[in-house]
């Protein structure tokens, strides 16, 4: 169904973002990070099948769990290391942290630390392609929590009545922090507020790289026709704590390990590929293999980086 | 000279910029259809096109938030607030989005967009629709702004404002929309940011005000040229960055200062002036500074009261008077 | 069907609005009324039949477009009056004017100059009787071009899930100031947002005081019973220019005196009771003089009192 | 005298307020479940409930509006911030309907509330939060700021402020929420509102200053001590209104101003103390007033570069020792 060189991809970025985010879950708990993390473990399908569908001309807004987007966008491991460290060769020179990664070469336009600060900034991208004329688009990614922001609504309405190619991308990870969405979201499927705007709203297993792909598709594609935006809600679960450091007193070791266990990303997608015979386990464990030599090399490079000088701290305030 | 109002200088400079870079474009409420309320986009829709000159629903933070989208994208956008009151809708857009985005990301994006407030009283509009706010934007690093007290500057600076790569925010006073000013018909003005101007010459006091002040201003240096007292006046007319050395200049040679401008007194743009001279200047000064400024409620409606509210000429004149 | 006193009520405070209004239209363009005004004729059934429905215990938060709910929540017309002037003898002793009108022994809790700054508001007073205990409750009302700000998301999502005693309703009259609501809105049925909080939705011809009043009486009950908002959309079209003095250069005289002509809420009201035969035309005549008289009172008390005193600056600051 | 943390303080004053006032309540996101980021709502919900101590969707603008409703029928709400950062997102609600509400409805308004607002820098949480923003609101009527710089301090400015008919603004620096401080036990402590508090006489210079910068501020003065330097501190409690008297008073004795806080420096708090004893205390004045506060860049989050945007102790040393 799905040509091999595809399948790789999805595998190569879920697993980039898993190896990457473990290591530095570990190294963050060390104190060699600064700073808040929230980690993307376990959701890795959404952006890697959303993306999969973008090119570097394309915008995506990324939130305060940002890793995963911006590795599935195309950004190199080592730069982003480099600046979770705060390194001088991170791709904001250490300005910005895991809060505030970007990297605009491949059109990551920013993780945000306000929670639903992107909605905006995605509608004014798609925006200007648009009356650029290009079929470029743009995608805003959001948490189940996000979607209770005013500006979930401004966007969705501005979006929808101006028929901006861009998409909502709801990682609807039943937590917002300490809260179950249920207590503070009126509505089950997120998806449904789509009516209130008078466009598509489509609900995905968030956990399916295939079904999230396909349906981040159609979404792309009824953009780049100009057909205006959709609202995509992924289900999907929280393996992590809310931030590295997290207690996580909201809930039990046992929920996590069983909606983790039963319900991975990436063993889903190996158990399908290697049962179909699509891929071969010795296919797998390469990726693998590159992929933890990659993130090594990516730990060496921003160990080995210089912090900013206080010369910095001026530079790149104006033009 | 010919003359032309503050409105018609502000529609003259989106024109200009408009024709001369296709990526400025306009956004805001009741702009096009109606051509604002006052007057200021008259004709744009018509000759730019209702995309390039776009209403929008009433969404202030999608408005401001588009605006650095849009930015971000390559294009030059012009958000216009209707109101500058309103920018406390939008202003996580403005402070943690707008200012920061550009040092955030380690420069690795420019966010070249214009927002435009009209600011300031006019007739009983009361308390939310009368605010001058300046004041906040100085303390937000990233953000320049702007504040033209006339015609010719409001052309000067809105075309240099839209050339800015930076973020910048365009104060325009609403009082100030229907005032006449002398403004060069075939010649390219643009008036530098971050340069405050001397506008008047003097000796014995400094007057620093900007926006619709600056004519208060002009009332007052009239007022104690009669009894002798010469005043320097300088416009500011860029509020972020503070063009320290022209004031620090002036106030080495007159020894005194008053700074006046209508916004509320208290923790205005008026004390970080004051705050430089303490620190940078205190050695020059004869007498203790003056701060006029508008009084520490909120604007209210009824015309009496809207009066007492005001900042007057007569504070200005009072003030220099009492320090000589 | 409805009780002879009741349909007094309607028709008294749908005309004392027409009246009222028309008076300050005059008073507003002479120059005798300072500041900004919005006028509500032709909307007049909407306020009524809602406020029919309420006690002074319950709230209300309205919009820059005041002077009907204020009216019909059983304010004074001298006071008001008054106000507008800005004189001292005004409700907020007038300091605030007409869009800031507000009569807080009436459960008038205030006009607002912030398009969409009231729904949160009567969110928090419907939480507060709900934390108190009582069945008194909360109604904001708010336009077609409101119901793009992204309060009103936030503040229909918390009444939702908190099933707050809070009414929602919408005076959808066509236009936000030069704007056709459908040209920014992206939905034709501002009701049909409610889908996205889980809420009823419902749609009523706002011209109509008597379906509205049934409308508005069925989401009280509901209220009051503890089962959470409703979603109101009041279909109505605006008369008057946006504000007075309005040169409405963004439509033709022809089509409002069209829409007026055929739609006059109180004309509709007129015909049905005559018709029907509760009430005679002395009946209406005889409310009709009353309210003329009283106008005439409120104008000579709004003349004959003073301004406030530049002493008054000052107070009413701090408590 | 027994010692607990700034975080136990803040705790005990709602404690003690929610059992005296049934009115009092407190929202805002993740305070129940989580018992607070600072761990300064650990407890709440079991004694009072969750209706009383109440999570919120993710909705600045509604929790702030909602509590400027509920006061207004007669509570008196807490709404916690989570990051004074995020108060750009309910702007609008704090300046344009809290702080207004009473005036602009000649008085027949009470609008009892109180916002905590945690801010400050914190190890590397970066631009958006990190800020100090209280200087906005010294330049919005209608409202009260506070800010407590030690543990008795948070205890009795938070229960003055929950007893205020005003709406407060109570900022809460998230250093301090871990450090400890005496607080005695069987005492009811209410800190004025409105008031300084000199907090270490001295004749040489007075430092102004507030919240963690206290801390600096100490130590600057045990630095100087050592050379023979000694200096006056005031602890301004409350940012607004600001207790000018006693800045005057101890500037008149000291003759010299050092102003220091977290937040940037230009557009600060320390603006507007500079121009009041630039307009009234001016002579007192034996050398240029002194402000120290942050860089003016947004926060950034590199652990080298927030440490060259942190206002230190050394500059507040090197200030004075150049005023002398
Ligand atoms: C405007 C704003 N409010 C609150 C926060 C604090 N905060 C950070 S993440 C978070 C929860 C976000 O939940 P959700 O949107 O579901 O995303 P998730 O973390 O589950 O990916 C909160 C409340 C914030 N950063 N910004
Ligand atoms: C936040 C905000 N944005 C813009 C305005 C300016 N404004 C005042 S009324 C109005 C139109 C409101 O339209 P609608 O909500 O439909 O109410 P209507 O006037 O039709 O009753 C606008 C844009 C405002 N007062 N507040
Ligand atoms: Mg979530
Ligand atoms: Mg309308």
């Amino acid at each position: 169904m799905y040509d091999k060189a595809l399948l790789k991809d999805f595998y190569k970025t879920m697993v980039s973002i898993r190896y990457f985010e473990e290591t530095i879950d570990e190294m963050s708990l060390k104190g060699e990070i600064p700073g808040f993390v929230h980690l993307y473990i376990g959701e890795e399908a959404i952006a890697t099948a959303v993306c999969q569908n973008l090119t570097h001309k394309d915008y995506i807004q990324s939130t305060h769990r940002g890793h995963g987007h911006t590795i599935a966008k195309g950004a190199q491991l080592d730069r982003m290391m480099a600046e979770l460290f705060g390194k001088k060769t991170g791709y904001c020179k250490g300005k910005g942290g895991s809060m505030h990664i970007a990297d605009f070469s491949v059109g990551m336009l920013g993780a945000n630390g306000v929670v639903g600060g992107g909605y905006t900034l995605a509608v004014g991208g798609a925006l200007a392609e648009q009356m650029k004329g290009t079929d470029n688009i743009a995608v805003v990614f959001f948490g189940d929590g996000a979607s209770n922001r005013g500006t979930f609504h401004e966007a969705l309405n501005m979006a929808a009545v101006w028929k901006l190619p861009v998409i909502f991308v709801c990682e609807n990870n039943e937590w917002a922090s300490t809260t179950p969405y249920l207590t503070q979201t009126s509505v089950k499927d997120i998806a449904d507020r789509a009516v209130g705007y008078g466009i598509p709203g489509v609900i995905v297993d968030g956990n399916d790289v295939f079904e999230v792909y396909e349906a981040a598709k159609t979404a792309v594609e009824r953009a780049r026709r100009g057909e205006g935006p959709t609202l995509l809600e992924a289900k999907t679960y929280r393996i992590k704590g809310h931030f590295v450091g997290d207690p996580e007193m909201y809930r039990t070791k046992e929920e996590v390990k069983e909606r983790f266990d039963s319900n991975d990303p990436i063993k889903r997608f190996e158990d399908k590929v290697l049962s179909s015979g699509d891929m071969t386990e010795s296919d797998l464990e390469e990726i693998r293999e590159e992929i933890k030599f990659e993130i090594e090399k990516a730990i060496d490079f921003a160990k080995n980086s210089p912090f900013p000088g206080v010369e910095e701290l001026y530079t790149d305030l104006y033009v | 000279m010919r003359k032309i109002t503050f409105s018609q200088a502000t529609l003259e400079a989106m024109q200009e910029e408009m024709r001369r870079d296709e990526n400025v474009f306009i956004l805001g409420e009741d702009i096009a259809r109606q051509g604002g309320i006052f007057g200021q986009f008259k004709g744009l829709p018509q000759e730019f096109g209702f995309d390039r000159v776009r209403d929008t629903p009433i969404s202030e933070t999608a408005i401001i938030g588009a605006a650095i989208g849009a930015a971000l994208a390559g294009m030059r956008p012009v958000a216009d607030m209707h109101f500058a009151d309103f920018m406390g809708v939008c202003m996580d857009e403005i402070f943690n989005q707008m200012a920061k985005i550009r040092y955030m990301f380690g420069g690795q994006a420019t966010v070249p967009m214009v927002i435009r407030a009209p600011d300031g009283l006019v007739r009983s509009a009361a308390a939310q629709h009368s605010q001058s706010i300046e004041a906040w934007f100085l303390h937000i690093p990233g953000i320049k702004v702007v504040a033209p007290s006339n015609a010719y500057d409001a052309k000067g600076l809105l075309k240099a404002a839209i050339r800015d790569d930076n973020p910048i925010i365009y104060f325009e006073n609403k009082d100030l929309f229907r005032q006449e000013g002398e403004v060069p018909e075939d010649e390219e003005i643009l008036v530098p940011i971050g340069k405050a101007k001397v506008a008047k010459e003097g000796k014995d006091v400094t007057i620093v005000s900007y926006s619709i002040m600056m004519q208060n201003a002009f009332e007052a240096a009239d007022e104690l040229a009669k009894e002798g007292i010469n005043a320097e006046i300088i416009d500011l007319r860029t509020i972020s960055p503070i063009d320290k050395e022209t004031i620090l200049n002036s106030v080495a040679k007159t020894k005194r200062l008053l700074i006046a401008h209508e916004a509320v007194k208290i923790g205005g743009v008026g004390a970080e002036i004051a705050a430089i001279v303490a620190e940078e200047g205190l050695d020059y000064l004869d007498a203790p500074i003056v701060r006029v400024g508008a009084k520490y409620t909120p604007v209210p409606f009824s015309p009496t009261l809207e009066e007492a509210y005001r900042p007057k000429t007569e504070e200005i004149v009072k003030g220099i008077k009492e320090m000589l």
